[in-house]
């Protein structure tokens, strides 16, 4: 299986997504850059934290604006699977890949550490390795992941089991507890938690691993069975 | 502002202007005689940035040359951006230490930010990839509302800029004392690491070359920085201040990739980054090194505001600049580069062979200067040095010893004590993370950082307790390098190398002159003597509010090199079961020791002794011990001695203790004697260890009580639950700064 | 030249953490009569004169400068010169 | 209640990274009459009325809500109600 992980200006979680998808995973890894035009090449995309164009302006804002990422949108049609991490999640936010907004946390910092999290739906293609209601443990480090969405929004995510995480000691003030999300078609999937950060025991656990595991596993099977 | 045009140089003469600019009476006259004539204003601008204390170091030169900065593993000792140390396997690791204290005292935010946007410059210029930051604060007590503001913003600029550029901040110390109320130190930390074929230094050689300005245009920012940094703060720099630089972090982080990308490139010869004193500095010490000139034609410089003047093109301390120089011919190559990242990159001028450094501006010669007499004719003073009055009547007094009713109490009010107090506040906010490399975070004695790809890992720290250095300055110097060694050691590091920030009150006073002596002198016995070699630094002088100077605070920051992910070593208890030893002789020394502090509000006597050889003696044991997997947790006793770090021990797992004193209880828990380590072994290894590490005494074991005992020949002096002790120490910080006044 | 003031302001029931920080440190500060503290943005553009200076104010703040899940804008058009 | 407007903007020279970041992103998207885009904050009050208003405003920019070093402020006061 063979991942883009899209490199913008100012991301700067490129190279340990690259590192998860290539040496934790063992599969095939590039770092591309924002202006390539095509994506085609690819079965999995991943957009990495870091702070695209500073986070001028709003996170997200800029890099959302950017030709890549309508070639990110048309690939997500065709039915790949696409993985916002941190930064990420912000800019498919604010591309309207996945609705809703972020604010600064409640208490205004940025913050880093290990948060629990639970594991709200396991029937996505991102988390099959996961056990349903599992609770995991992922590095945090964002200063605006107080996810908002309004009501009707919110009442909709719930329905469709799109609230995929949710934090166990909510940290930043999201909404609902709200850590990640996935679109109605299942297969964009925006999270603030680096899973990225979490596939090694000597950085700490490798609950992060299994997400990725599970892109694998169900690319896998769906190639399997259309072949 | 002045304008060059009209200010005549008769009239700097006749008018001193000079002065204005720092420069004395003396300098000028030297200035006149390298060039035959007088200055212009943009020459006499440039002399006095360039020798500035800053960038000359003319008062702190004589004491540098004192420092230990040779050894096997040296490649690059102090004089470049920053010194480099050979890891094996053909790799190599860049550091150094930068002060950004009077920008910070002036707008805290922006002053820390840019402090860590220049120490990465320094880092990334030599082609290191910059792998970690960490960072050393002062502040005055967490009691005034200016104080907690300067605390918070500093923070935040730190994080600001570190989380953006994705550089994971590891580690670092703050302490808190009255003494730094109005001049707070914000020293910051970077490391790098490079493949030593790669190294590359600021040279501007090749005649013919081109020189390329690549990165921020240049604006009216911080002129004279350089000149504002070496001065006293008083009222009147609030209005004589720089305007403000603002650091522009995702410029940054494009620079540093672009210039990691140019590095390979066949075309380079050199690069340097901008800082102090800005293309003045950076241009005329590139082209000085390399023994040739320079010419540059200002009207190419990229400009962000209107009308600028060679004085100020030159002096401007804009953030984010780089200044290269390029094979003839091959530019576009390396512009290209700078150009994917959507940076400006621009020839500017030509390295020549004459060895002066001539700017031309609208088609005139500004400046004609030679380039050697900028960077190394400053000239350098012998200050006169005098031991200070209260230095010897702490000789004269009798030994400090504390009054403790109650040794729990004691405990409670030092854990909860801002130095002491667990520092989440501060590291919550850094990305201690990013480039998935940290192997240990922040909140333990050393940070670690493994090296991709090997089974290699560097421990780094950054230490000074200016307390003992302010109660003798030779001594407290000695301690400050073996605290960061010790610190290093407990990680399962061997120390490798320090990089020192000294900053200290203002050296034309004798006193103060004679503590950076003093500190220097102890610093460098203990770095000779432990093996690690200074391979760079950073003076900040002048620290000093309306007459009041900072304890003497010569910073310490060390790494150290893991030669086995297994030498890792968790400096908290790890297992119920776990026999508890201290390492060391605990003497009655109170001087300078937090409980001073808290009972008398102010530090006096000796400074707590210590014997080079019993430390190093120690240290190699104890590194012997870990590397053999003897040892299940190590950490070193500093503030608050032996009951405080025990307390600490205790803070990560949920795990008990029970331990036996004997002796003088208030010495045995309290007291700060140096070379002393608690480390906690298994059953089965105690023979071992104990054969294998003298001064080893068994004090008692781990437990899974919960809770922290210590008992005496007769009974329990202090039953605490460790939840509750914890929930003090973690707490202290934040209920201090929700205090507003 | 135009000159363009555009003003940002999170939307009515959006929380505003900043706002809240900021009402609490002046009441903190002894100015108890600050009942609330919403905070924005607040850019000034300098805009080539075209005829259409409206049409695309309006566009670029609803594709870019405001996110119209959680802001609202307004702004102001004057003639304007370069500094 | 008085409803007060602040507006802050950093001051002529200060380097302005975000201000910067937006045009050049408003130039990119194809709007190439931005010739310049500063960003500063914007902020509302609402003010328990009293006759040392002004005053007090005075006060909260400069001590509190902007930073003199870097940053200049502007507010108009009126009439306002709680929302
Ligand atoms: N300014 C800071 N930035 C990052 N980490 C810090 C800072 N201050 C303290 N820490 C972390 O908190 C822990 C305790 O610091 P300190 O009390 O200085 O320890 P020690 O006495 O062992 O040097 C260390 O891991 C240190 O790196
Ligand atoms: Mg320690």
């Amino acid at each position: 299986m063979k991942f883009a992980v899209v490199v913008f200006p100012g991301s700067n979680c490129d190279r340990d997504m690259y590192f998860a998808a290539k040496d934790a995973l063992g599969e095939e890894a590039e770092l591309v850059w924002y202006q390539t035009a095509n994506l085609s090449d690819y079965d999995a995309i991943l957009l990495p934290g870091g702070f695209s164009y500073g986070d001028y302006l709003r996170t997200g804002a800029i890099a959302s604006t950017s030709h890549i990422v309508k070639e990110i949108k048309q690939q997500a049609e065709l039915g790949k699977p696409v993985l916002g991490v941190c930064n990420g999640f912000q800019i498919l936010l604010e591309a309207g890949l996945l609705p809703g907004a972020m604010l600064r946390n409640k208490n205004l910092k940025f913050i880093c550490h290990f948060e629990g999290l639970k594991v709200e739906n396991k029937n996505t293609m991102f988390t099959s390795a996961y056990k349903d209601g599992e609770i995991i443990s992922l590095p945090i480090a964002h200063g605006e992941g107080n996810y908002y969405c309004d009501e009707a929004t919110l009442q909709k995510l719930k329905e469709n089991n799109q609230i995929v995480f949710t934090y166990t000691n909510n940290p930043n003030g999201s909404i609902s507890d709200i850590a990640g999300i996935v679109n109605q078609q299942g297969n964009v999937l925006g999270m603030m938690p680096h899973p990225e950060r979490a596939v090694e025991q000597i950085l700490g656990g490798t609950d992060g691993l299994k997400l990725f595991k599970s892109i694998v596993n169900n690319w896998r099977e769906a190639h399997v069975t259309s072949a | 502002m002045l304008q060059a045009p009209e200010i005549t140089p008769e009239v700097i003469e006749k008018d001193r202007l000079y002065r204005d600019m720092g420069l004395t009476d003396e300098e000028f006259d030297l200035v006149k005689s390298i060039m035959n004539r007088r200055p212009n204003f943009t020459e006499t601008g440039i002399f006095s940035v360039m020798w500035s204390e800053h960038c000359s170091y003319k008062t702190s030169k004589p004491l540098l040359r004192k420092f230990p900065t040779k050894g096997s593993h040296v490649i690059q000792g102090p004089g470049e951006g920053a010194g480099i140390i050979d890891i094996g396997d053909g790799q190599a690791v860049v550091f150094k230490v930068e002060s950004h204290n009077h920008p910070s005292a002036v707008e805290p935010y922006q002053g820390a930010a840019t402090g860590v946007g220049g120490i990465i410059r320094d880092v990334f210029s030599m082609g290191a990839r910059p792998i970690a930051l960490l960072n050393s604060l002062r502040f005055g007590n967490l009691t005034t509302g200016r104080v907690k503001y300067l605390f918070e913003e500093v923070v935040n600029g730190i994080a600001g800029y570190g989380n953006c550029v994705g550089i994971p901040t590891v580690g670092g110390e703050v302490q808190f004392d009255n003494c730094y109320e109005g001049n707070p130190l914000v020293n910051a930390m970077c490391v790098g690491i490079i493949d030593q074929k790669d190294i590359q230094k600021g040279i501007a050689a090749g005649i013919g070359n081109t020189v390329i300005y690549a990165g921020a245009r240049t604006g009216r920012d911080g002129i004279h920085g350089a000149t504002f940094a070496s001065e006293d703060l008083s009222e009147e720099s609030e209005s004589k201040r720089p305007s403000v630089q603002v650091g522009d972090p995702f410029m940054e982080k494009l620079l540093i990739e672009a210039c990691l990308e140019v590095i390979h490139h066949e075309a380079l010869v050199g690069m340097q980054d901008m800082g102090a004193a800005g293309l003045t500095s950076s241009a005329s010490e590139m082209a000085s090194k390399a023994g040739t000139g320079m010419e540059m034609d200002l009207d190419l410089v990229p400009q962000r505001e209107l009308d600028m003047t060679p004085y100020e093109l030159m002096l401007s301390e804009s953030q984010e600049r780089m200044l290269l120089v390029v094979k003839q011919g091959q530019e576009q190559g390396i512009i290209d580069v700078f150009t994917k990242y959507g940076l400006e990159a621009v020839a500017v001028g030509r390295v020549t062979d004459d060895n002066r450094f001539r700017l031309i501006h609208k088609g005139k010669v500004a400046a004609d200067i030679p380039v050697d007499s900028l960077a190394e004719d400053a000239p350098v003073y012998h200050k006169p040095s005098k031991v200070p009055d209260y230095y010897k009547k702490f000789q004269q007094m009798d030994d400090y010893y504390p009054t403790v009713n109650s040794y729990s109490e004691a405990l409670k009010a030092l854990l909860q004590q801002p130095t002491i107090a667990s520092k989440e506040w501060v590291y919550d906010q850094y990305d201690s993370m990013v480039q998935t490399n940290t192997v240990v975070t922040p909140g333990s004695d050393a940070a670690i950082i493994r090296v991709r790809g090997t089974d290699k890992a560097l421990a780094m720290t950054t230490d000074c307790n200016s307390r003992y250095i302010y109660l003798d300055p030779e001594i407290g110097g000695k301690i400050a390098v073996a605290e960061a060694a010790r610190n290093i050691v407990c990680s399962g590091g061997r120390p490798m190398a320090l990089t020192d920030g000294l900053n200290f009150g203002n050296p034309d006073k004798p006193e103060i002159f004679w503590q950076m002596e003093k500190s220097v002198d102890g610093m460098s016995e203990a770095s000779l003597k432990l093996n690690t070699p200074v391979i760079s630094g950073n003076v900040s002088l002048y620290n000093e509010t309306n007459g009041q100077s900072i304890f003497p605070t010569p910073v310490v920051g060390m790494v150290g090199l893991l030669e086995s992910l297994e030498h890792i070593t968790p400096s908290f208890f790890q297992t119920a079961g776990d026999a508890i030893y201290l390492i060391g002789e605990t003497k009655p020394e109170f001087g300078g020791s937090e409980l001073q502090n808290i009972l008398e509000n102010s530090y006096f006597g000796k400074a707590p002794s210590i014997d080079l050889d019993v430390e190093a003696k120690r240290q190699s044991q104890l590194l012997e011990a870990i590397q053999s997997g003897l040892i299940s947790s190590a950490h070193d006793l500093a503030e608050g001695g032996f009951a405080v770090a025990l307390a600490e021990s205790l803070f990560d797992n949920n795990l008990g203790c029970e331990v036996k004193l004997a002796g003088d209880l208030t010495v045995q828990l309290f007291s700060e004697s140096q070379s002393r380590f608690l480390v906690s072994v298994k059953q089965e290894k105690r023979d071992q260890f104990e054969s294998l590490v003298e001064d080893a005494n068994h004090l008692g074991y781990v437990t899974d009580s919960g809770t922290l005992r210590v008992n005496s020949s007769e009974e329990t002096i202090i039953e605490e639950s460790v939840e509750s002790l914890k929930a003090l120490w973690k707490g202290a910080i934040p209920c201090l700064l929700k205090s507003r006044d | 030249m135009k000159k363009v003031k555009i003003y940002i302001t999170l939307k009515q029931g959006v929380l505003d953490p900043q706002g809240r920080a900021v009402q609490e440190s002046l009441n903190t500060l002894g100015y108890s009569e600050v009942q609330q503290a919403r905070v924005g943005k607040y850019m000034e553009l300098l805009v080539d004169d075209n005829e259409e200076v409206e049409v695309k104010i309006e566009e670029m703040c609803s594709k870019l400068l405001a996110n119209p899940v959680i802001e609202d804008y307004k702004y102001t058009i004057e003639e304007g010169v370069v500094q």
